[in-house]
């Protein structure tokens, strides 16, 4: 790779947030028609450096040069003048507009004061035609699948004549295939001209698709290296700052008798769309069961089934022994089930209630803590210390509100809370380490695993194929509602599984 | 903290500044003295200026004042019911020596502020006493007789034979009988002319009470409907309702027929085409009472004030002269007792 | 000793709390008296003239108090209404629809009762029957609220707002029909007057202030109790404050939110069972008119604390009483009490209004009331 | 289009009519029936029309308006007060001052909106808080001014209130001028035209409204205003990527929509009546509320619920014109109590989403936080 000219500089970039120095003094370039991957974990600051340079935010100290001259950002109107276009994690996408409407706000084509769709339309056919990125201008966004909204959004992009193109996460909602897929569109976007911040977390990503990759943490810049220069366990030694076991430590475990079995289940989502097709499966005590696929492909739909949150249409769900079909979610914690809910912050936590209401949440209702319908403060108070020191929640004080701690120490509240009750059989675990830091990763890793060797049956849902394969006995995997495949993990490889997640089971089941 | 010192400071002089600019306003701490005869009216749950009959009877207690019969004039606004007793009790306690209550809705509160207050004259507006109440002289008014002038009127003028009225409640007594007076007063028109007149009588009730009289909105659009069925007088009975009703009449060049004052004076907007009103004289009649209280010619229970129907003004030309007899012929009948509307006092 | 030295400190943290809780309001409600003055000053009235006829008339005799006792009573109910829906992340604009139907049924049961029975009813029985029910209704109404919020996701804002005109024409309807006092002299719409087996006591000779009174100031206590000790209360909190999480928790959202507002009506439905118990032993249209917009400002000007609601309470009810003295010194009329409660609402509602004219750093987070219309 | 919607408001559109006109036909023809319904039906939805509008911008912004009602009164007060104004002691021809009473009006609404939006998009106040302080703070503000400007010695006007400049005229169109040669010498066919044309003999402001009805529609779904509006309304964060300014969007639309409601509230004061009452909006700002839900925030859904509740009024008033012959089994379309129910109950039925779900702007009423 010959060093091109440089397109963008940011220099000392410095932004402080009340309470966290979110960026601090970070020096990065990217040149012309390259990859420059932006790696780090979450909260190392990627993601607000990136937002200082499109213009969401302002930078307390630090100047951006896009092809050689300073240029003053204050929205990012701003940026997108200048050339830079900006894919975000959570897509800006409007579910009730068209393709076109999406692609066009905010430079709209007009004709005698009416929005000219036909002509925008044109213009995306011609842009999709140019980079292969198949979209229908006149559908509208809300029910496409989000690999397509993916492609929806560098349009948008390439709509505006974007020649630095910043994508932030953009693999965490895709297969490896659709992955692939993204990677070649990448490949093909530089040979045009046009640069890349690639923003991940993801090692393997990075070292497959990157030109140079600039590490990440506590918002400094660690170091730029070349993949060609360094491997996996150094890229995660700077983005952690230890050395990280990469592994997690599993012993194997006989699996016992039968405690969860889901047959013929059926969802409906709020949309009312069948989400979940027909699915049957089994857990038994002392294995972790994983259900690996591509966000959107019903999982959300069923671990709501599963733990009373939402009704099935049709199918049963037995816990040990007894059928707990579209039974409310205190019949189902009462029979056994411990569960850690996808969205933390949603449905795991009320943010604004002390850490010691907090882990008394599903259980606030029967002694010790509360007595004919009255609380005990007292007791709550008690089991709150006790789970504070046995699963290390680091939170000044038990009457400290949840939400003032920090993502990984919320997630501990919840496992605390989930995981010491008395009578759990089963374990949910949604996502459950999603957003974290490696420590609480590893932390929560470990408590899982805890509970299977204690005999618990864990049913782990989550979108990370490697946690997925570093945890569980036996994978499922779901593919548009349905489970396409089951395999020990033993017996199967990453690659197989991406074949599975992107639905080519017909072949290989 | 400084800061707020500083505004704090800034407002208080602003606000004495200003106020010291304004002139207070005299009190009525001389009222406890023999020599000074003083007035004190508590409305209605509503406004003074409802342009009906708080402002009326208002009117009438300022007339005493300018008349030179009473030294001290005070007005105390209802906002709720429960606060009558209190409202009387203010002027009672200040020693005032008449207090007007208005509204039958003060009937209760008054009867007992008069036990309360031996000393005082009570006028109530609008206060039928079935037994006589010692110290509260009642003042009501035949709205029926004043509504069946106008009645025929209409009717005798109508040259569609389709009158309307536009009304506020019924369930307040007095827009009841003007509207079935006027209802009467058409159908006796009829007889004498041998025509057959159909009216329209509409009254306000939905949404609350106190609103049904000032919704012109309503009575506008209520007119022009009754119009477009043919209808060529309209009487707009019920404070504002009714103005609503008599100006979109006006605008669209049907007769408009007014209410309680002579509206000519009051509606200039409907004046070229108002025929008459319906005439219910509040402010002289609070007057005279208060006039009779101070030269102690007043007697306690009912007192029956004025009722008729206003000149034709601008429209004199238009009635034709057997008409203007007629409604002589018709108002000294009502006056003598030849006549009778026929009207129940109360909606049954 | 460090247990000690905790509740100690816990004791001025709370001290602490509430001098912070209590700045903002105090010093909206300063500022708005002081904007009042200067508006009174400026139509070429004399403000200290107005508020000494405000504070006479409020404060200034026994009497003046027992009227303040007397209008601070509904206020106190209606306030608590508003405030425990917030609690449970509902918005009752209804409470005067709910107070005017619990007015209404409780004067049926106070008038009709004895006459249906054929038998006179003891106060005993009577009295706390017709006050039940009455809140009953008041529940029931907004229960329908509720219930539609629950399971069809009608917003509650605009089907309380629905309600309140349903309610007005409902108790319209039924004062000038079925239940309008048929005595011959009666001629405007209201019921006869509720048996005296049925009629709350005054607390002092010659007073009007009145048991409900008392009563008010206990069920304060009582829904502090509720919402703060009680598991019912927690479920109330956690519905309110993050519904999702409340359902993930094993607590039934719907019936919790029902239930929210079936007992936000029926405080509601209380406040109008005692103003006809207590106060005017009857119903008529002209009584208790903006009571629910009222209680709004109460409910927020209280923070939705039942001890600040009372207070809130005590401060518009002195207003509203004193008016009476007000009007008769300056002849200003009852409408610039209304102005000044609308500023007070205006500034304790945008805060940042005061904190930066009296450079007060914000503390604390953001209470969410609403959700716009999604629910 | 939502066909269901529509179709639903048709329906209960014709029954209303079809009621009267049962129940009149005894006095009138039915023809005469429906064209006088259908002009106290536009008329009667008027304010309500342009609240709803006021709404529908607001809330496409996404910024709930529940202040209708506040905003549209202070604008009747000030609109007419300020026609007084200029007539009396300005001494402009009647015309011209009732001109600028409009202008006062629609001024009023944007800057009660203005207040509206400053709390709720500056302050970031709850919204609905601060819908309830623009009320209140209406009602007090209007009964003060209106008491101490009119009434009593010492008021600007000297204790009476002056006559006003009247108020805007009836726009004739000369439809029976151009068809009553079709009609020949037939005196039935005359009436019938005369009786067509009386539909849209109406005011400006009701014809204005009608046509800003269609105006916005195409605004909102066809330009580029309209589409950053709703972007705005439904993902904020998504049009701020994309450099539309969130804050500048709401405040504008606010403000458009306090106009809106401002010229709703000359429309009380300087077209139908040339008065001013305390409270006379008497409601109708929470039902113009109601009216932009039942027509899922689309202007023409929400005209066409506006003219369901102008038609649920008529019914009232010609029931009561025909109260004679209404037969005894439907003596209870009389009373106004029950009939008066009619927006109220529809608003709540439509609410529970059996006719076609109402979706408001993902971004209702949440304040903007970057």
């Amino acid at each position: 790779m010959t060093e091109s000219q440089i397109v963008l500089e940011a220099k000392g970039i410095t932004k402080q947030f009340p309470g966290v120095l979110a960026s601090d003094n970070v020096n990065f370039d990217l040149r012309k028609g390259e990859i420059h991957a932006l790696l780090g974990e979450n909260g190392a600051g990627k993601s607000t450096l990136m937002n200082l340079i499109y213009g969401l935010h302002r930078p307390d100290k630090g100047e951006i040069i896009v092809n050689g001259k300073t240029i003053d950002i204050h929205s990012p109107n701003d940026s997108i003048a200048a050339g830079i276009g900006m894919v975000h994690q959570h897509f800006m996408l409007i579910p009730v507009f068209t393709v076109a409407e999406n692609v066009m706000l905010g430079d709209e084509e007009t004709k005698r004061g009416s929005l000219d769709r036909i002509s925008v339309a044109k213009k995306i056919n011609e842009i999709s035609k140019q980079y292969g990125l198949d979209v229908d201008p006149n559908a509208l966004v809300g029910p496409l699948p989000v690999g397509i909204q993916q492609r929806v959004e560098i349009v948008k992009t390439l709509y505006r004549n974007a020649e630095i193109v910043i994508l932030d996460e953009p693999t965490a909602v895709l297969t490896p295939q659709e992955a692939e897929d993204l990677f070649r569109i990448m490949r093909d976007l530089t040979t045009r001209g046009v640069s890349i911040i690639f923003i991940t977390h993801k090692l393997k990503e990075v070292l497959a698709v990157a030109d140079r990759i600039t590490v990440m943490r506590a918002g400094r810049v660690i170091n730029t290296v070349k993949p060609s220069e360094t491997d996996s366990a150094q890229l995660a030694n700077m983005m952690v700052g230890r050395q990280v076991i990469l592994t997690v430590d599993k012993k194997d475990h006989e699996a016992e008798n039968e405690i969860l079995k889901v047959e013929g289940l059926t969802v409906r989502d709020q949309r009312d769309l069948e989400t979940v097709h027909n699915v049957s499966f089994s857990v038994r005590g002392g294995e972790v069961f994983g259900i690996a696929g591509v966000q959107g492909n019903g999982q959300t739909e069923l671990s709501e089934a599963l733990t009373g949150l939402r009704s099935p249409t049709s199918g049963t769900v037995t816990i040990d022994g007894k059928d707990l079909t579209g039974k409310p979610p205190r019949v189902i914690t009462e029979s056994g089930l411990a569960h850690i809910p996808e969205d933390r912050q949603r449905h795991g936590l009320v943010l604004s209630y002390t850490v010691a209401d907090n882990m008394a949440l599903c259980d606030y209702y029967h002694p010790p803590f509360s007595s004919r319908g009255v609380i005990q403060p007292k007791a709550l108070d008690e089991n709150s210390r006790k789970l504070i020191s046995a699963f290390d929640v680091r939170t000044p004080s038990p009457f400290v509100n949840a939400g003032k701690l920090s993502g990984g120490n919320q997630q501990k509240v919840i496992v605390a809370r989930e995981l010491s009750r008395d009578n759990v059989k089963l374990v949910i675990a949604n996502q459950p380490t999603r957003g974290l830091d490696v420590g609480s990763i590893e932390y929560i890793h470990s408590e899982i695993i805890k509970m299977r060797d204690r005999g618990v049956a864990v049913l782990l849902i989550s979108a990370e194929l490697d946690e997925i394969m570093a945890l569980s006995d036996r994978i499922a995997v779901m593919y548009r509602g349905q489970i396409v495949a089951v395999v020990e993990t033993k017996k199967t490889t990453r690659e197989q599984l991406g074949l599975w997640m992107a639905g080519a089971h017909v072949q290989s089941a | 903290m400084k800061k707020f010192y500083f505004v704090m400071a800034l407002l208080i002089v602003a606000s004495m500044v200003l106020s010291a600019c304004g002139a207070s306003a005299p009190t009525a701490e001389d009222c406890t003295k023999e020599e000074v005869f003083c007035v004190g009216l508590v409305t209605d749950v509503g406004k003074i200026n409802d342009k009906s009959f708080n402002q009326s009877a208002w009117e009438g207690v300022q007339k005493s004042n300018t008349d030179g019969v009473a030294d001290v004039v005070q007005f105390i606004e209802t906002a709720d019911a429960k606060d009558y007793a209190k409202n009387i009790s203010q002027f009672g306690d200040a020693g005032y020596d008449v207090i007007v209550t208005v509204g039958f809705g003060l009937g209760e509160a008054t009867a007992a502020a008069a036990a309360t207050y031996p000393a005082i004259r009570f006028i109530g507006v609008d206060q039928f006493q079935a037994a006589t109440v010692p110290g509260v002289s009642g003042l009501n008014f035949p709205e029926d007789n004043a509504g069946f002038l106008v009645g025929a009127l209409a009717a005798a003028m109508s040259q569609s034979n389709k009158i309307g009225a536009v009304c506020g409640t019924d369930v307040v007594p007095p827009v009841w009988r003007f509207g079935e007076g006027y209802k009467a007063g058409a159908a006796y028109a009829d007889g004498l002319n041998g025509t057959t007149t159909e009216v329209f009588v509409v009254y306000h009730s939905d949404v609350g009470f106190d609103k049904t009289f000032t919704d012109p909105e309503w009575g506008a659009q209520t007119a022009k409907s009754m119009m477009d069925q043919g209808a060529d007088a309209i009487f707009g009975c019920g404070g504002l309702t009714g103005n609503g009703a008599v100006t979109a009449a006006a605008q669209a060049g049907a007769y408009g027929i007014g209410v309680d004052t002579d509206q000519y004076l009051t509606l200039p907007e409907a004046a070229p085409r108002m025929l008459s009103s319906a005439m219910k004289l509040i402010t002289p009649g609070v007057a005279d009472l208060v006039a009779a209280t101070k030269d102690g010619s007043i007697a306690d229970g009912n007192v029956f004030g004025a009722a008729g129907y206003a000149p034709f003004h601008d429209l004199d030309g238009d009635v034709p002269a057997e008409v203007k007899t007629m409604m002589e012929e018709i108002n000294a009948g009502l006056l003598d007792g030849s006549i009778k509307t026929g009207v129940s006092p109360v909606k049954p | 000793m460090q247990e000690e030295k905790q509740s100690n400190s816990l004791t001025r943290q709370i001290l602490q709390s509430i001098s912070n809780a209590g700045l903002v309001p105090f010093l909206a409600i300063l500022t708005a008296v002081v904007l009042g003055g200067i508006i009174i000053a400026f139509v070429g009235g004399n403000p200290f003239l107005a508020y000494r006829g405000l504070i006479e008339g409020s404060f200034g005799s026994t009497k003046a108090l027992s009227e303040t006792a007397v209008w601070a009573t509904p206020y106190i109910f209606a306030g608590l209404a508003v405030a425990l829906a917030f609690k449970g992340g509902l918005f009752n604009i209804g409470a005067e629809g709910q107070l005017a139907v619990g007015a209404v049924f409780s004067a049926l049961i106070g008038y009709a009762l004895p006459e249906w029975l054929g038998v006179d009813l003891p106060t005993i029985i009577h009295l706390p029957l017709a006050i039940l029910v009455g809140m009953l209704m008041g529940g029931l109404w907004a229960g329908i609220v509720g219930w539609l919020k629950a399971y069809t996701g009608g917003h509650e804002v605009i089907n309380t707002i629905m309600m309140n005109y349903i309610a007005l024409n409902t108790t319209s309807f039924l004062l000038n029909g079925i239940m309008k006092d048929r005595s011959p002299t009666n001629v405007i719409a209201r019921t006869p007057l509720i048996a005296d087996s049925a009629r709350m006591p005054a607390i002092f000779d010659g007073l009007r202030v009145h048991w409900g009174f008392i009563l008010a100031l206990l069920v304060a206590f009582f829904i502090w109790w509720l919402l703060n000790k009680t598991t019912l209360g927690f479920e109330i909190r956690t519905v309110g404050l993050n519904p999702d999480a409340a359902q993930y928790a094993g607590i039934n959202v719907k019936r919790t939110i029902i239930l929210t507002m079936i007992l936000s009506g029926a405080l509601a439905g209380l406040a109008g069972a005692i103003e006809v118990t207590g106060l005017n032993y009857r119903h008529e249209l002209g009584f208790s008119i903006g009571y629910g917009y009222d209680a709004i400002a109460i409910a927020l000007l209280g923070k939705s604390h039942p001890l600040g609601i009372v207070l809130a309470a005590f401060l518009f009810a002195a207003m509203r009483n004193g008016a009476t003295r007000m009007q008769f010194l300056t002849q200003m009329p009852v409408d610039l009490i209304s102005m000044i409660q609308a500023l007070i609402l205006l500034f304790v509602a945008a805060d940042a209004i005061i904190r930066y004219i009296y450079r007060i750093k914000a503390k604390g987070e953001r209470v969410v009331l609403t959700r716009g219309w999604g629910g | 289009m939502d066909w269901k919607r529509f179709g639903f408001i048709a329906l209960i559109i014709i029954v209303l009519f079809s009621v009267v006109v049962m129940v009149g036909q005894a006095k009138q023809p039915p023809l005469l029936i429906v064209t006088s319904m259908l002009a106290t039906t536009i008329a009667v939805a008027t304010p309500l029309t342009l609240g709803a509008l006021s709404g529908v911008f607001c809330e496409r912004a996404g910024v709930v308006n529940i202040g209708i009602e506040g905003m549209m009164l202070t604008a009747a007060f000030f609109g007419w007060l300020g026609g007084i104004y200029m007539f009396n002691i300005f001494h402009l021809p009647p015309s011209v001052s009732i001109g600028l009473g409009v202008f006062f009006a629609v001024l009023t609404g944007a800057l009660m909106s203005l207040l509206h939006a400053m709390l709720s998009i500056t302050f970031k106040v709850d919204q609905i808080i601060g819908g309830t302080v623009i009320n209140i703070l209406a009602v007090g503000l209007t009964g003060f001014l209106n008491r101490q400007l009119f009434f009593g010695a010492g008021s600007v006007f000297g204790g009476s209130v002056p006559s006003s400049a009247g108020v805007l005229p009836t726009i004739h169109i000369p439809i029976t001028e151009l068809f009553s040669s079709v009609c020949g010498t037939s005196a039935t066919c005359l009436q019938n035209v005369q009786a067509i044309n009386r539909v849209f003999d109406q005011k400006p402001i009701a014809m204005g409204a009608v046509l800003l009805v269609f105006l916005s529609h195409y605004i909102l779904f066809n330009t580029r205003w309209g589409l950053r509006t709703r972007a705005v309304g439904e993902h904020p964060k998504a049009a701020d990527t994309v450099g539309i300014n969130v804050i500048k969007m709401r405040y504008a639309n606010v403000i458009i929509g306090g106009m809106f409601a401002g010229l709703a509230g000359a429309y009380f004061t300087i077209e139908s009546v040339p008065s001013f009452e305390p409270l006379l909006t008497n409601g109708r700002g929470f039902i113009s509320l109601a009216a932009m839900i039942f027509g899922n925030w689309t202007p023409i859904g929400a005209w066409a619920a506006s003219l369901v509740f102008g038609a649920s009024q008529a019914l009232l008033i010609n029931m009561q014109i025909f109260r004679d012959v209404i037969p005894p089994q439907w003596s209870f379309l009389q009373e106004s109590y029950i009939v008066g129910l009619t927006p109220y109950i529809l608003t709540m039925f439509i609410l529970t989403g059996i006719i076609g779900k109402t979706t408001p702007p993902a971004a209702d009423g949440v304040p903007y936080e970057k």
